[in-house]
């Protein structure tokens, strides 16, 4: 169904964007606060409205609006069109709704910092690529969102850029995104060249759902390998994750709201809306699910000591990813979009919270420097003790819904391994929530006088609420096993999706043992920081080792950087210095210059001034014309 | 009337016209020039309506040597219309810009400027082989003053320099030149040298492969292509900031057109062999150039070398055999001579205020001047190839070109992409972001009324090409198509021949072509 | 007859050669040069002698006229330079050394 | 006959004159022999083809060219000159040894080489003038300016250095 409004839910962040880009500076705080929020919750109520229309239009229904052609050169057209069917309708209910109330969040947390409105004129532009890729009805438009909204990262983890480590987290953000990318824009390559030998060069997906089928198996598992290296670079999974946990140099909500709840699903929602390709490729759907698993176990690891309040969070979040990967690459592809929902809500409120406790703090993060903090920011802490419930998997919150969805797809459908290691993950889930939840509220205070926390304002705790009640309801509203409303509702997008079914009897054995899990993560936490604090010392001088590989992050940042960065300056530099630009290219033109140099000075010499030597080579020369004559002639 | 022999004239009657000026009204000798620019840019816009579907429009057909075959023959198909129109946009904003740069010899300075947008133009219009050897010469001439006299630093060597690679190769497109003239004579029974009667010659592969090398050579030095590069550094260090626009924006195009109008079409054959070294010279350039930009220590150098690997992107395009890639490589063409002269705007703008170019003297400058950081910023990236900017229409059209040339090719020029990122996003760091290091950055004033007038116009189109290229991809649409035609490289197409035995799997139900695309 | 005249002005030639490049005073360098403009003399004379034009004789002619010229002004020359470097020896005069 | 004899005996004399002008160490001495030379050659041009040429050779060399030479040299006062160090023979012997070949050369190109045409009797001074008067009168004409810039010359070089 064609229906031009469609462009509005685009254009409202748009004009937000413009707005405060422009005209923010002279309208003042007031007005951006007003116009930011205002803007995206437009575009949620259209989003809300077209979400009513495909109601009415059955599993296939979507409505297309083609605004015009973005690139057409020869036989390769690539309109500037966007589709809002199941899936991408539901995202961009997520998005709108979840960024709305991170926007209204914002305007307390930003409050009175000079740069004011070009924080909410980024924000706006970040909303706009998120919805451009969620909406785009090709490869090349999702690639536009893409790139676009790293390009929002990099501006808003860079947005206090007078310092040196913000500025350096944000390009190292955008260009490790950028590596990924370089598989993403391979991957749509193979795919438009492909489709080309087979019927015509395409990438919209309406038509590449007909074409992948009749692709050979190499080039749909190449497409979609390079494509997941793409959502590896985005959605921070195992070789490309490092640039998340220094992304945490942003303000609060930013990592809210893109490192949390939107941009980093967006490599989830790649391998969903391309779920045609994936189930054509086993292959790919082992490597989406292993990487996944192996991402989540390893982050978690590293969640159980870091120190810094948002650094627990970034790593958690980098381990939930490694879940939904799981879940979309076993072919729960509805599990897995479950899972990213029920984690946009959680995950973000989680980060709402730290981001009011470091408010509250007036800026310190180290949650070993925090303590007893439950009377003195109460609302804080219940909502933060929902949300850890939440993400700790204990039912009857969200999170153990979504996750529990996932580990019994997974070893529904065979993948026995990858779901022992989820339960491991989902353990250590439970023990650093709570871990982090006890150090930050309970037992003793361990900040100094100066700082004297206090609860932060309603503007920030209520849309934290309402996040608190989704997380809370979220569960089993929308997926509550064998009657999920979110299966049903992408239905129709699926439908290439592997179908899985088990016993309920082993869903139910399955649901009370991640349950199990789960609180005995919570046992241990309780244990170790709440009866007994000395404990953690105690465990973490006995295992030294271990300890340090954990707390220094197995040192990958530092392998990366002498193994990647440092080797690569140093070729560049000794390219430059020594090999060619210097001694080859300049060299050779320099020896030239030198030899005719040279060889002008000796023949200078040859000009002695004595008329008689003139004279002499002068009989020399005619004495041998005329021999030559005499020989010539004499022949 | 003749527009093409006006727009040629009309920048030498001006010049002619600043010559008499006497020295005591030196000041609003800029006034009389950039009315002169804004004039020939008005002018060159008229072309845009008329847009051949096939072969020249505007054509002027003169005899002037008969008997060697040279004629004044203009004419202009889509590619050297948009290449106009970007010469004189750009002279534009070069006269505008060096209004305060520029306070010796000011009216050398400006007929040096109106000559070399003249002999531009020419180039871009001659037909005829001889003519647009003598503009391509008559180019090089203004462009060494612009460098030698109101350079910086060590000027000379750098104009020296210039001149004589770009010499050295003309040269040797004149010796091949008088061959082609020798084989036409043989061939036609008369010497010609206009460019339909060139493309009708059949010239033996075995010299032919030697006359596209001296070509080629001629043409590689302008671009500049990877080995015969080191003059571009040198040369726009020490190049005046308009001299940098004209010499990135404009200057290096020609080099890259030479290969569009009278390298691969003259020699087909020729080229087919050695298509496969320029490609690969051209993706040697576009790491090699990204490579060393990383590590340069003054920002104009960084920037050459980027204008380097960007013009690798160009040369992949030209040489490869699908429309995407020749597409592409127009459009990047006219993307770096946008993103680049703009770079090149700002860092003048800079060292105007500061003197230096050097990396290490900058630091925090955001916070010192907003404004003018937004703009380079934007800039930076539309030259990295974000997409939404001008910059990714060209880089994809090309890696997708190459892509489907062979994979690895494609492979290359993405890595390109990435590099590209690398250095630029390092030195949009360590110029604009962190804390301010030096105090001479604390109270630098930001962009006068003069400059945003620069800039604005750069941005403006910066955006719009990135978000509706359509337009322009319909313009050069037909002269793309012809000179793959004349180009005739065969048609490799890997992915083709992988899919040729395999059966595919079930036969789906014809797939509904519905509505999509346009 | 014309034989030994060419014999003759070979010999006349390379006498004037050998004078021309071994003796170091001046003088006697611009006599040998003399010599060796006799030689050719002799060779036009020959020549016109069997040919029977008057044209080798014009050109003896002209080739006197030469001389003469050529003598006066190297003399000329070769005062102004005595004076100059003080000497008459040729092996001195170096000043227009490369 | 005894013309032809006449000849060879004054082309031996001339020979044997020269070779004595280019030994003698006083340049007087050798200004001398070489007007012997002259007078011999001029005797030969009037025996062999044309007495008014052999008057011009005698006029203008012996008389001309010889007395400048002989002007110069007393004006120079010069005196005996030192045959100079011995780096010379090495040129010497090297300079002998090319005129020597020179003229073998030109021998051996020369032998036996007759001309074709029939031998003239004397050629008449009215027959030489009209020559060079109407076929080469540009070449006469040059002369002319020549001569004139050679005197100029002349004059110029050999001027004291007055202030001017």
């Amino acid at each position: 169904m064609e229906d031009a409004m469609l462009r509005l839910i685009l254009l409202f962040p748009l004009a937000g964007f413009l707005f405060n880009a422009f005209l923010g500076k002279r309208a003042g705080e007031r007005v951006v606060s007003w116009v930011g929020p205002a803007s995206i919750f437009f575009s949620f109520a259209t989003g809300v409205y077209f979400m009513s229309q495909l109601a009415g239009l059955g599993e296939h229904g979507y409505i297309r609006d083609v605004i015009f052609t973005w690139i057409a050169s020869g036989e390769v057209s690539i309109p500037f069109s966007i589709v809002f069917d199941h899936l991408s309708g539901w995202m961009v209910l997520v998005v709108t709704g979840v960024g709305f109330l991170i926007h209204v969040y914002s305007i307390g947390y930003m409050h009175g910092d000079k740069g004011y409105y070009r924080y909410f004129a980024y924000l706006n532009l970040f909303v706009f690529m998120m919805l451009v890729l969620v909406l785009g009805s090709n490869l090349l438009l999702m690639f536009l969102g893409w790139e676009g909204v790293g390009l929002c990262s990099y501006l808003l983890i860079g947005f206090w850029f007078t310092e040196e480590e913000r500025a350096r987290a944000g390009m190292k953000a955008f260009i490790v995104n950028r590596i990924g990318d370089l598989g993403f824009i391979l991957g749509i390559a193979t795919l438009l060249w492909g489709s080309a030998v087979v019927s015509h060069p395409t990438v919209e997906f309406s038509q590449l759902q007909a074409v992948v089928p009749r692709l050979p198996e190499w080039v749909v598992l190449a497409a979609t390998l390079l494509l997941f290296v793409g959502a590896t670079g985005k959605s921070a999974q195992i070789p490309l994750y490092v640039w998340l946990p220094d992304a945490m140099a942003g303000p609060t909500p930013v990592s809210a709201l893109i490192h949390a709840a939107t941009m980093v699903t967006a490599g989830v929602y790649m391998v969903a809306r391309m779920n045609f390709a994936y189930s054509a490729a086993p292959l790919a759907m082992d490597v989406v699910a292993g990487v996944g698993v192996a991402t989540a176990f390893f982050a978690a690891t590293m969640g159980l000591v870091a120190t810094d309040i948002k650094k627990v969070l970034a790593y958690s979040t980098v381990s939930q990813l490694g879940y939904m990967f799981v879940g979309v690459g076993v072919g729960a592809y509805a599990g897995g979009m479950f899972h990213l929902t029920t984690h946009a809500f959680f995950k973000a409120l989680l980060f709402l919270g730290a981001g009011s406790v470091i408010h509250g703090m007036s800026g310190e993060q180290d949650i070993r420097k925090m303590g007893g903090l439950k009377d003195k920011m109460p609302w804080t802490y219940r909502v933060f003790l929902i949300e850890g419930l939440a993400l700790a998997g204990i039912p009857p919150f969200a999170g153990f819904f979504s996750k529990d969805e996932i580990l019994f797809k997974a070893f529904a459908s065979g993948h026995k391994l990858i779901w022992a290691v989820g339960i491991a993950a989902a353990f250590m889930t439970a023990f650093y929530t709570f871990r982090l939840i006890f150090l930050v509220f309970y037992n003793t205070p361990r900040y100094d006088e100066s700082v004297h926390p206090h609860e932060s304002p309603p503007v920030m705790i209520i849309p934290m609420a309402i996040l608190a009640v989704l997380s809370f309801i979220g569960g089993f509203v929308l997926g509550f096993p064998h009657h999920s409303l979110i299966e049903a509702f992408m239905e129709g997008v699926f439908r290439h999706g592997v179908e899985i079914h088990g016993a309920s009897g082993l869903e139910m054995g399955l649901m009370f043992l991640s349950t199990i899990v789960a609180v005995a993560g919570w046992a241990v936490a309780y244990r170790m920081y709440v009866v007994d604090t000395t404990l953690p010392e105690k465990i973490a001088q006995r295992f030294k080792a271990a300890y340090a590989l954990l707390f220094n992050r197995y040192w990958v940042d530092e392998i990366y950087d002498t193994l990647f960065v440092k080797t690569y300056l140093g070729i560049s530099d000794g390219i430059m210095r020594y090999i060619v630009d210097d001694v080859i290219i300049e060299g050779f033109l320099n020896t030239a210059a030198r030899t005719s140099l040279g060889t002008g000075r000796q023949l200078r010499k040859l000009q002695t001034g004595d008329v008689q030597a003139y004279g002499f080579a002068m009989l020399a020369g005619v004495l041998l014309v005329l021999a030559y004559i005499v020989w010539r002639w004499a022949t | 009337m003749k527009l093409l022999t006006l727009l040629i004239m009309f920048p030498l009657v001006v010049s002619l016209i600043i010559m008499l000026v006497p020295r005591r009204y030196e000041g609003d000798v800029k006034f009389v020039a950039f009315v002169a620019a804004v004039i020939e840019l008005i002018l060159s816009l008229r072309l845009w309506y008329g847009i051949p579907e096939k072969g020249y429009a505007f054509v002027e057909q003169v005899a002037w040597v008969p008997a060697y075959g040279i004629n004044y023959y203009l004419g202009v198909d889509g590619v050297s219309i948009l290449l106009i129109i970007l010469t004189t946009f750009l002279t534009t904003i070069a006269i505008l810009a060096s209004f305060k740069s520029i306070f010796l010899y000011e009216k050398e300075y400006y007929i040096a400027f109106l000559v070399l947008e003249s002999a531009i133009i020419g180039s871009f219009s001659a037909l005829n082989l001889v003519l647009f050897y003598i503009f391509w010469e008559m180019m090089l001439i203004p462009m060494v003053l612009i460098i030698g006299v109101w350079g910086s630093g060590n000027r000379i060597y750098a104009a020296v320099k210039f001149f004589l690679f770009t010499l050295v190769g003309s040269l040797l497109m004149l010796l091949a030149l008088i061959y082609l003239g020798k084989l036409s004579l043989a061939q036609l029974g008369r010497v010609s040298f206009d460019l339909d009667d060139l493309l009708r010659l059949g010239i033996p592969v075995g010299v032919g492969k030697w006359l596209f090398a001296a070509f080629a050579l001629a043409f590689a030095i302008k671009v500049p292509m990877f080995p015969v590069h080191t003059w571009l550094p040198d040369a726009h260090t020490e190049a005046p900031t308009a001299g940098s626009i004209i010499l990135a924006g404009v200057l290096l195009k020609v080099g890259a057109y030479g290969f569009f109008r009278y390298g691969v079409p003259v020699y087909p054959d020729a080229a087919g062999a050695l298509r496969w070294t320029f490609l690969i010279l051209g993706l040697i350039a576009i790491s090699y150039g990204a490579m060393l930009a990383l590590v340069q220590k003054d920002l104009k150098r960084l920037i050459a070398y980027s204008s380097v690997s960007h013009m690798g992107f160009v040369v992949v395009g030209l040489f490869s055999s699908n429309q995407q890639a020749v597409d592409g490589a127009v459009m990047q063409m006219i993307n770096h001579g946008l993103s680049t002269g703009a770079l090149f705007l700002l860092v003048g703008m800079i060292y105007d205020r500061r003197h230096t170019r050097l990396i290490k003297d900058f630091g925090g400058l955001a916070a010192a001047i907003p404004l003018y950081s937004a703009a380079f910023v934007i800039v930076g990236l539309s030259s990295i190839g974000l997409p939404g900017l001008n910059g990714f229409i060209g880089e994809v059209l090309v890696v997708l070109g190459a892509f489907r040339e062979h994979y690895l090719a494609g492979v290359f020029t993405a890595i390109g992409a990435l590099l590209a990122a690398s250095y630029m996003l390092w030195a949009i760091k360590r110029v604009f972001f962190g804390p301010i290091t030096h105090d001479e950055n604390r109270n630098l004033r930001d962009m006068s009324v003069r400059e945003w007038v620069c800039v604005i116009p750069l941005i403006v189109l910066i955006v719009y090409l990135g978000l509706f290229p359509g337009r322009v991809l319909k313009i050069m649409k037909p002269a793309t198509k012809h000179y793959l035609e004349l180009a005739e490289f065969e048609r490799t197409n890997w992915m083709a021949e992988h899919l040729k035995g395999i059966r595919f799997p079930a036969e789906e139900s014809p797939h509904e072509h519905g509505g999509e695309g346009e | 007859m014309f034989g030994e005249l060419i014999i003759l002005s070979a010999v006349l030639f390379a006498v004037g050669a050998v004078g021309f490049l071994t003796r170091r005073n001046a003088f006697v360098v611009l006599m040998s040069l003399e010599l060796m403009l006799n030689a050719a003399n002799v060779v036009f004379v020959a020549a016109s002698k069997q040919w029977g034009g008057p044209e080798g004789l014009a050109s003896v002619l002209i080739v006197i006229a030469i001389a003469a010229a050529e003598a006066a002004v190297a003399l000329a020359a070769l005062l102004a330079l005595f004076r100059v470097v003080g000497t008459e020896k040729i092996d001195e005069w170096r000043a227009l050394r490369g | 006959m005894i013309v032809e004899w006449v000849i060879r005996a004054l082309g031996i004399i001339a020979v044997l004159s020269a070779l004595v002008a280019i030994t003698r160490r006083n340049p007087i001495y050798s200004a001398v022999f070489l007007g012997l030379n002259f007078l011999c050659l001029g005797g030969i041009f009037t025996f062999y083809v044309s007495p008014f040429v052999g008057a011009v050779q005698i006029i203008v060399y012996a008389g001309a060219i010889l007395v400048l030479f002989v002007l110069a040299i007393m004006i120079l006062n010069l005196r005996d000159e030192d045959l100079g160090p011995s780096r010379r023979t090495v040129v010497k012997f090297f300079a002998v040894i090319a005129a020597i070949g020179v003229v073998w050369l030109i021998i051996t190109i020369t032998a036996g080489f007759v001309p074709p045409g029939r031998e003239a009797g004397t050629i008449s001074a009215a027959q030489v003038g009209r020559a060079l008067l109407e076929a080469h009168v540009v070449a006469f004409e040059v002369i002319s300016v020549l001569l004139i810039t050679a005197v100029v010359g002349a004059v110029v070089l050999a001027k004291k250095r007055m202030e001017v």
